[in-house]
């Protein structure tokens, strides 16, 4: 790590800072007073998410049929969601264990949010399968405890089984990981706290932490196997998601790519939320000295290459169909595109086929307010594949008599707005409230000799 | 606080919150929600089984009737009180009395009621309207639960296999938990006696054995 | 007690290369405060790797043998229930719950563990030299023997690597 | 479940001989009596009332009250059903039923197997009439002057009033369907005689006055024959739907199947020619559709060709020829209502002598002896002034007549006018007095349906108001008073002698009577004059605009149901339209006309008009409108509330308006009341209407633009023709690929394995399976809305396909209801093991378990399972008292689905268990195979050889929905047969 990298390389952080700088500045987040626009996120957030809660209030009060949903359509927004915010909880374990173990120190300055992002939109996911359910104050029946009922257990065949597992580890591992990484700068924050409350409030987060390298070593060890074990999860929790389908039997769903393709737009649509956040924050926050436009410029390389997976699979879909020699199958693929829910489908292939496309251009990578729209794109593509995927299928599978169509009420789409004003309040409150760049690594990659000014 | 004191301290909290939480399972009145287990409620007449089936030895079905070919086991309806009770309307030792000081017995309170409700009056004369007798289930499943005494009696299970001895309570106490698991102890095991003419009987762990 | 000698730095490779000095001269380095993990003082202060990896595999292990010996129990053995003519023992379906409890088990083994070890090798937190130590200074904590050089050559070894001795 | 329960028919008389056994202590007998019943009648009051709202109230220790009898009757134990034989009188067809009663309230009407007539079926209508018993809204006190009043006000002041009139000799007309109760017209006999202007008048509201009629001028006596489609080898059905709404549906098709055994040599043919699209249409082996105008012209040729003259339709000589052909062997009827076209009919039928072959005139039905012609007099006299009084029994003349308003003022200047209905209905707005009858299930009652089939009606609740039946009040009236048992019974007490012709007593007969349901007696002798030809006068001009057919639904009928939500809920067999009826046109009208499924149109005829959804009814004839009676009752506002409240729920009906429209103002009173061929003109009204339908996609072949060219046609419906049936059983049939496990089969059903068959040739789809199903299981009622967002709750689905082109239409149906597949695939993705296989093959639905993420509905390949997307209302607590206690009444967001009648089952092996015997093929009957008229479902045990199950698992015909997936549903299907030419099969591709 000499001198003469940086000359070679452009710097992670720019602006030349030193260590004290980027405690400061960091900190300074969380202590000076917040801005209008912040106001203005949060009134909107907590706006959508009271709508959220009026909305699944009202549901849990008078029944699933406040949705939209019917006899051969069983799901459709709830199911969407749900798998729209674990596919966004990936990329924030991608930026933070996979980059981590691939040594790639761009992921400093974004990892934290990142996986804040990532816990908070598994938080956004987790609620989906339990208010989806006919009597949700039964949820507690989907854990394996003993009871006096036989002791009746659960199906562990069932993928439902194996989503609250695999979505109740992520979480908790995922949570694990970003508190576990975050220790050190709690500490930072408790030693620089003037306010008592605050001292203590960060004394017991931060668990005693005073530096100690001998901890720092064991510290180090511990990071990097959470981060090994958090990488085959992230693949196996979107695995298991997409066996909710690929298990099933309806033509459409029983599909066994699945796994990669779903693992590939999580992934892809996982990155393009976290493009629209650090776009956001980076403005609001004035970090752009931390999240530089080479942070974006990666984040889009990524998606150039997670969307090209996705459009193969598009295609594996339909050759596949059309190899396997099974009518139905042939069927659903043909309704999809050229069905009653064609629209739907066209907006999934023309946002996630066509927009990463744009990321071949660096004058498009590295132009900031092109790629936050782009990367919206993405995401309304993303949230369409999973609409595609599991109404198209349902709504004309097997026998004619039963095929029918869908169309969502209004409570369905104050839940869908709710769940971002969940996801959003929660990230607004984070950026307040926590050390939201990761202080202790970018400070490792800053390679600082002291030569700047004395504090 | 001295760091080895906190440590013993908490330690013994502990233990001391983990020995009431189990004795308090085990030896309180203390039930998972549904669990009726030592249910005793107060009837409207005091009838006691201690004595009718224990000392008086009467069967059990004699007044259950419905068991043997209903779901119910029934409560008995008056008419089959008054099979005995047209002529038995005190205690023995009122009878004797009665009899030594040369006048009528008196009315068992509790009998009284039995007539009151057929609306007779003491000397078997209709009088009044009938009031049917209102009693206090003990016994209780949930409504989702369907449990026959039918099958149960033709397998030849004892009453007091699930009802306890009723012959020695004066007032009938739930003395099981009804639990699914409570059920299923005796569903898992090798029934016999119910290998009858009709072959195999059901696997009754099944579900719809009692769920539909 | 014995006195402990604690030496600032401003940056890290003053840190690593003062270590490096300081054993050289025989004096104990106990421990080292810095405000992020610094590269290569493991080395410098000839830390061994951790034995964590091996608890890791531990509880990835057990967390095996609970995900499958139970579900196999749970289905197979305690309540075999027909679902679906599906055998007893459906082990390929059972797969994706016994990889999240290895997860599950590894990783929670694994951080309950660190903090384990850390409450019984340093007990309650304790010494912190400087506030500094979570932002922008690094520092050495040395203890010196009873035939070890003087105070004063630690000084200069200190000196000569851009630090300074502090107060404790 | 015949022969276990069999020994437990008992009835009311079994009780009443426990009457002489007087304990003495105890009050009097008849005192005992009759308090068990009020008891049993305040234990159902205090169970219906409190018990739900005790178990609501306490959480911890819910204290549950039990009332027992005080007397118990010797029969009734609680928890325990009991079946009394009756009839029904849910329409006048009067099918003979077995009512099963558990804790004193009658729970499910099953057709009586025994009865030689209805032969076990039941229909739709039938079945859901139990509903009314429990109906709130009925009248439970007799009406004076729109008051509350009680039966001395009414008696005398009818009495009065009767009396008054009978002084200004003004005649006292006496307005009621057809009786067909002997002993009902003796009352009204001794009624007439004690006021002497008293004529009957019958009515029928929907007329078969031209059959009548005409048999009055071909053999002199005004006579309905009894059909025996079982004798004919060739029927022809001129506008008859005679398997869906025509005279006697049940019995028609018990007959009708009778003949089509595949197993025989031959098996008959139906061609039917009609307009419309009619169950017996999609039945018929080959269809001919007809303008109505056509269709005169039709049969006129037919009887040309058939007596060798000349005609000119080159089909109707076709069909003459083969008629000649099986000459005796064959049955022509008509639906059509004019005395020209049925005096047509008899004479080709008497050329072909069928006459006393396949139709019997000397023991006739007597289920309609409605007169158009007394009805239109009787009009045209209370016009004039000469009626002083009109009681109206059993019809609604203001409702059903196409003059109804006029008729409905011309009451208001009589005397008196006197209703028996107990509904609040179009005629008792109009009537001074309303005397309410008895519900069929309250009631003694008797009926001669067939001349020498005496059918038995006795009570089964005691009566939930103070109602008495029409023959009470008319005896009570003529003075005479006696009670509604006696009534009946000393009747037949005294006409023993002379109509029962066996050695039995009078107490043994009607023991037996009561018991059976059913007796048979000597029929009355009718003085039939030979065939008297007669020349029809057609009038023969083609109409060239639109023509409109009238026509009863199947699940309607005449609208005495229409307050009936199980009947209005009960998709239309056809068009699969709840809650509604319709204009229906030809696609290739609507299409000339710009019309889409759901414009509303105004259609004109008969110098009335109303504003109707069009619906698009494939195979039937261009320019023909279709418009079902029976809709757009009084009473039916009340469906305003029906259905689960929320947001965006839609009412049924807006308030104040009634569920569809009545269209019996279009009926031409020119000959008789006509219900076809009237001219009409549309016009669009420019608003589009949703129509709540269960099935919205009609045919087995993919959309055109989405229809993968391996695949054009989906083969679920397999289907052949008798020919090629004859060469190959197994002909028709999609050979699939054949499917291995690598499942270690760890699952034996070495006990019994519970298995289901649906035979495509035997249904008619006439949906008395569905409500049977609903009944037995505690399916609830959802409202238009919640069917038209297609989350209707019927556990069983007919599905109907259709193949072919434009009027060519053919029409398949096939039950749809849970598989239990062995290898069901909702099974593995339930997370908490609410949906299990059982060890005897059953997929169990465990509702207390579920707790509602539908994944399993999703995985279902068949899509046949409900969930329940509200709580659904069940507020009324009198219609509570029809639930059937054996069935958990499921709650919001479980999910539920057929259970194969597990509790039929259970309690099936309990009872065998009891006696000690093995259960036997056929112990168990479900609920749908119980009421299939036809005889189409088939249930058993396939572990057991020599179930019927069994022997049909291994018939050539049978198949598997969806077999590729290798689910190994339990249910299997079997190949539809047509008795028709290879070269008409129009279905070709369903073979794909």
């Amino acid at each position: 790590m000499a001198d003469h990298q940086t000359s070679i390389r452009e710097p992670q952080i720019h602006g030349n800072k030193n260590l004290n700088d980027v405690t400061n500045e960091v900190c300074n987040i969380m202590d000076r007073k917040p801005t209008w626009l912040w106001w203005l996120g949060i009134t909107l957030s907590l706006s959508a998410l009271t709508l959220g809660i009026v909305s699944v209030s009202y549901q849990i009060a008078t029944g699933i049929g406040t949705w939209g949903l019917n006899k051969t359509v069983g799901w459709a927004f709830d199911i969407t969601n749900f798998v729209f915010w674990v596919g966004i909880g990936h990329a924030g374990t991608l930026i933070s264990a996979i980059l981590f173990l691939f040594r790639q120190k761009w992921r400093t300055s974004i990892n934290r949010s990142a996986e804040a992002m990532t816990i908070f939109a598994v938080m956004c996911a987790g609620l989906f399968p339990i208010i989806h359910m006919g009597r949700p104050w039964l949820a507690y029946w989907m854990f394996p405890y003993p009871n006096f009922r036989g002791p009746l257990w659960i199906n562990f065949r069932s993928p439902l089984a194996w989503d609250v597992f695999a979505i109740g580890t992520y979480l908790i591992i995922s949570a694990t990981f970003w508190y576990f990484g975050m220790i050190p700068d709690l500490a930072t924050v408790r030693d620089r706290a003037k306010n008592k409350i605050k001292k203590f409030i960060f004394g017991a987060l931060s668990l005693g932490w005073n530096g100690s390298y001998r901890v720092w070593h064991r510290y180090e060890t511990v990071y990097a196997l959470l981060a090994g074990l958090a990488t085959p999860l992230v693949v196996s929790v979107h695995t298991v998601v997409s066996f909710d389908f690929a298990t099933s039997s309806i033509p459409g769903w029983h599909t066994t790519t699945f796994p990669p393709y779903f693992v590939a737009g999580a992934v892809f649509s996982g990155f393009a939320m976290v493009l629209t956040l650090m776009i956001i924050a980076r403005k609001t926050l004035k970090l752009e000295e931390y999240i530089t436009l080479n942070h974006i410029e990666n984040m889009t390389k990524v998606i150039i290459v997670t969307g090209g997976i996705v459009t193969a699979s598009y295609a594996t879909e339909f050759f596949i169909a059309w190899y396997s020699g099974n009518g139905f199958e042939q069927f659903v693929f043909l309704n999809r595109a050229l069905g009653p829910f064609a629209w739907a489908y066209w907006i999934m292939v023309g946002c996630n086929l066509i927009t990463p496309q744009f990321f071949w251009f660096r004058s498009i990578r590295r132009n900031v307010i092109i790629v936050f729209i782009l990367s919206i794109f993405v995401n309304i593509g993303m949230w369409f594949e999973r609409f595609v995927i599991i109404v198209t299928s349902l709504h004309r599978d097997f026998l004619p008599s039963a095929w029918s169509m869908y169309a969502p009420t209004w409570v369905e789409i104050g839940t869908l707005i709710g769940s971002f004003g969940l996801f959003f309040t929660l990230f607004l409150l984070f950026i307040r409230t926590m050390p939201m760049i990761s202080m202790g690594e970018v400070k490792s990659v800053l390679h600082f000799r002291g030569k700047g000014k004395e504090t | 606080m001295d760091k080895l004191l906190n440590k013993q301290f908490s330690t013994i909290i502990g233990i001391m919150i983990v020995v009431a939480v189990i004795i308090s399972f085990k030896n309180s009145s203390f039930h998972i929600p549904g669990n009726q287990e030592d249910y005793q409620p107060t009837q409207p007449i005091a009838f006691s089984h201690q004595l009718h089936a224990g000392e008086m030895e009467i069967a059990c079905q004699y007044c259950h009737f419905g068991a043997e070919d209903s779901k119910h086991a029934g409560i008995p309806p008056a008419n089959v009180c008054m099979n005995c009770h047209k002529f038995v309307n005190n205690t023995f030792n009122e009878t004797r009395r009665a009899d030594l000081e040369n006048r009528k017995p008196v009315f068992s309170k509790e009998i009284k009621k039995i007539y009151a409700s057929l609306g007779l009056d003491l000397d078997g004369i209709k009088v009044n309207d009938e009031i049917p007798t209102e009693w206090v289930k003990v016994h209780n499943v949930p409504d989702f639960v369907f449990f026959s005494h039918k099958p149960h009696i033709t397998a030849g299970v004892d009453c007091a296999k699930c009802h306890g001895d009723v012959q020695t309570m004066t007032q009938v106490k739930q003395v099981e938990d009804l639990s699914m698991g409570w059920c299923l102890d005796c569903h898992r095991q090798e029934h016999d006696s119910i290998q009858s003419a009709t072959g195999r009987t059901a696997y009754l762990q099944d579900c719809a054995s009692c769920h539909y | 007690m014995e006195k402990l000698l604690i030496a600032e730095f401003q940056n890290e490779y003053d840190l690593v290369d003062s270590v490096k000095a300081v054993r050289a001269a025989d004096i104990d380095v106990i421990d080292a405060y810095t405000p992020y993990a610094v590269h290569g003082l493991d080395k410098a202060m000839d830390l061994k790797p951790s034995r964590l990896t091996q608890i890791c595999f531990t509880f990835a292990f057990i967390g095996l043998l609970v995900g499958v010996l139970g579900q196999y129990w749970v289905s197979a053995v305690n309540w075999p229930i027909n679902i679906g003519g599906r055998p007893w023992n459906s082990l390929p379906a059972f797969m994706p719950v016994a990889f999240e409890v290895i997860i599950l088990f590894a990783g929670l083994g694994t951080v309950f563990s660190f903090f384990a070890w850390r409450r019984v090798k340093h007990g309650k937190p304790g010494l912190q030299p400087s506030l500094r130590a979570t932002n922008d200074r690094f520092y050495i904590v040395m203890k010196q023997g009873q035939h070890r050089k003087s105070a004063t050559s630690v000084t200069e070894i200190v000196t000569a690597h851009h630090g300074k001795m502090v107060e404790n | 479940m015949s022969d276990l329960i069999k020994q437990y028919y008992m009835s009311y008389e079994d009780h009443a001989c426990d009457q002489e056994c007087s304990v003495s202590d105890l009050p009097p007998a008849e005192e005992v009596a009759k308090t068990s019943d009020v008891t049993r009648r305040s234990f159902l009051k205090t169970t219906g009332f409190s018990f739900a709202a005790l178990m609501t109230a306490c959480s911890k220790t819910p204290v549950q009250k039990a009332i027992p009898f005080l007397i118990q009757p010797e029969e009734v134990l609680p928890g325990k059903a009991t079946w009394y034989a009756s009839t029904s009188f849910a329409c006048e067809a009067g099918c003979s039923v077995h009512v099963k009663n558990r804790d004193g309230r009658p729970i499910k009407l099953e057709g009586n197997p025994h009865h030689p007539i209805t032969q076990g079926g039941l229909c739709s209508q039938c079945q859901a009439s139990l509903l009314e018993l429990y109906d709130s809204t009925r009248l439970f006190d007799p009406v004076l002057y729109r008051q509350s009043s009680t039966w001395d006000a009414v008696d005398s002041h009818v009495v009065k009033e009767l009396r008054k009139i009978k002084g200004k000799e003004k005649e006292i007309v006496l307005l009621t369907g057809t009786v067909s109760s002997p002993s009902l017209n003796f009352a009204i006999k001794k009624f007439k005689k004690k006021f002497k202007t008293v004529s009957h008048v019958q009515m029928d509201e929907i007329s078969y006055g031209a059959i009548l009629d005409a048999h009055k001028q071909n053999y002199g006596k005004r006579i309905l024959p009894k059909y025996r489609f079982d004798k004919a080898d060739l029927i022809v059905s001129i506008d008859a739907d005679f398997l869906g709404s025509w005279v006697s549906p049940i019995q028609f098709t018990k007959d009708f199947r009778k003949n089509r055994d595949l197993n025989a040599k031959h098996i008959s043919k139906l061609i039917q020619v009609e307009s419309r699209m009619s169950i017996t249409g999609g039945k018929a082996d080959e269809r001919i559709a007809l303008s109505p105008s056509e269709m005169v012209l039709f049969v006129k040729d037919l009887d040309a060709f058939i007596r060798g003259k000349k005609g000119s339709n080159a089909k109707a000589k076709e069909l003459a020829k083969a008629l000649k052909h099986h000459q005796g062997k064959s049955l022509v009827v008509s639906g059509i209502n004019d005395i020209n076209v049925q005096l047509l009919i008899n004479r080709i039928n008497h050329t072909l002598r069928n006459v006393g072959r396949t139709l019997d005139i000397q023991k006739p039905s007597k289920q309609f002896a409605g007169s158009d012609s007394d009805v239109q007099s009787l009009f045209q006299k209370m016009k004039n002034g000469s009626v002083g009084a009109l009681l109206v029994a059993d019809v609604n003349p203001i409702y059903a007549l196409p003059n109804g308003i006029e008729f409905g003022s011309a009451m208001d200047s009589l005397d008196l006018t006197v209703s028996f209905s107990d509904k609040n209905n179009e005629t008792t707005e109009h009537c001074k007095v309303i005397a309410p009858q008895l519900h069929g299930l309250e009631s003694w009652n008797d009926s001669e349906q067939v001349s020498g089939l005496l059918s038995m009606t006795q009570p089964v609740i005691h009566p939930f108001g103070k109602n008495r039946s029409i023959r009470k009040s008319i005896s009570s009236w003529s003075g005479i008073q006696t009670d509604e048992r006696d009534l009946v019974r000393n009747y037949w007490k005294k006409i023993f002698q002379s109509r029962v012709k066996s050695g039995k007593t009078f107490a043994r007969f009607w023991n037996e009577l009561v018991h059976d349901g059913f007796a048979k007696i000597s029929p009355e002798k009718l003085n039939l004059t030979t065939f008297q030809n007669r020349k029809p006068n057609l009038s023969t001009s083609k109409i060239d605009g639109l023509e409109l057919v009238l026509f009863s639904s199947s699940q309607l009928g005449n609208g005495r149901h229409a307050e009936n939500p199980w009947l209005q809920e009960l998709p239309d067999p056809i068009t699969k339209v709840t809650w509604d009826n319709t204009a229906s046109l030809s696609p290739k009208t609507a299409e000339k006309y710009n019309l889409k499924k759901g414009d509303i149109i105004q259609v004109k005829s008969n110098g009335s008009s109303m504003d109707l959804p069009v619906l698009l009814q494939p195979g039937q004839r261009n320019n023909t409108i279709a418009i079902a009676l029976g809709y757009g009752r009084k009473g039916t506002e009340r469906f305003h509330e029906v259905g689960p409240d929320w947001l965006e729920k839609k009412s049924t009906v807006a308030k104040g308006e009634t569920v569809g429209t009545n269209a019996s103002p279009f009926i031409s009173e020119t000959n008789g009341f006509q219900y076809s061929g009237m001219v009409a003109t549309i016009s669009k009204v420019g608003e589009s209407y949703d129509l709540a339908m269960t099935q919205t996609y009609h045919t087995l072949s993919n959309p055109e633009n989405t229809s993968p060219a391996i695949m054009p046609v989906r083969p679920f419906v397999q289907e052949t023709t008798f020919e090629e049936y004859k060469k190959d059983p197994s002909s028709g049939k999609h050979h699939g690929h054949p499917v291995t496990t690598m499942w270690k089969d760890d699952h034996p059903y070495d006990g019994h394995h519970w298995g289901m068959a649906f035979d495509l040739s035997a249904c008619t789809g006439c949906s008395s399976c569905i409500i049977g199903c609903q009944v037995e299981n505690n399916v609830p009622v959802v409202g238009k809305d919640e069917v038209h967002r297609k989350r209707d709750m019927a556990w069983l689905r007919l599905d109907r396909y259709y193949s072919g082109e434009g009027e060519d239409i053919d029409v398949s149906f096939q039950a749809m209801m849970c598989q239990h597949c062995d290898n069901a695939p909702c099974e593995p993705v339930c997370p908490v093991l609410a949906t299990v296989h059982s060890s005897e093959g059953l997929n169990q639905q465990v509702y207390n378990r579920c707790v509602g993420t539908r994944f399993c509905a999703n995985n279902c390949p068949y899509k046949v399972r409900r969930f329940n997307w509200f709580e659904y209302a069940r507020e009324d607590v009198m219609e509570n008292m029809v639930l059937n206690p054996d069935v958990t009444v499921r709650s919001r967001g479980v999910m539920e689905k057929c259970s194969m009648c597990v509790q039929r089952i259970q309690e099936a092996k309990f009872e065998a268990k009891r006696l000690g015997i093995p259960l036997k093929d056929g112990n168990i009957k479900l609920a749908c195979e119980q009421s299939c008229p036809a005889d189409a479902i088939t249930f058993g045990d396939l572990n057991d050889p020599e179930s019927r199950i069994s022997k049909i698992n291994k018939d050539e015909r049978h198949y598997h929905v969806l077999e590729d997936l290798n689910v190994l549903p339990t249910v299997g299907y079997l190949t539809q047969v047509k008795n028709r030419d290879k070269s008409d099969q129009t279905s070709g591709g369903h073979h794909g």
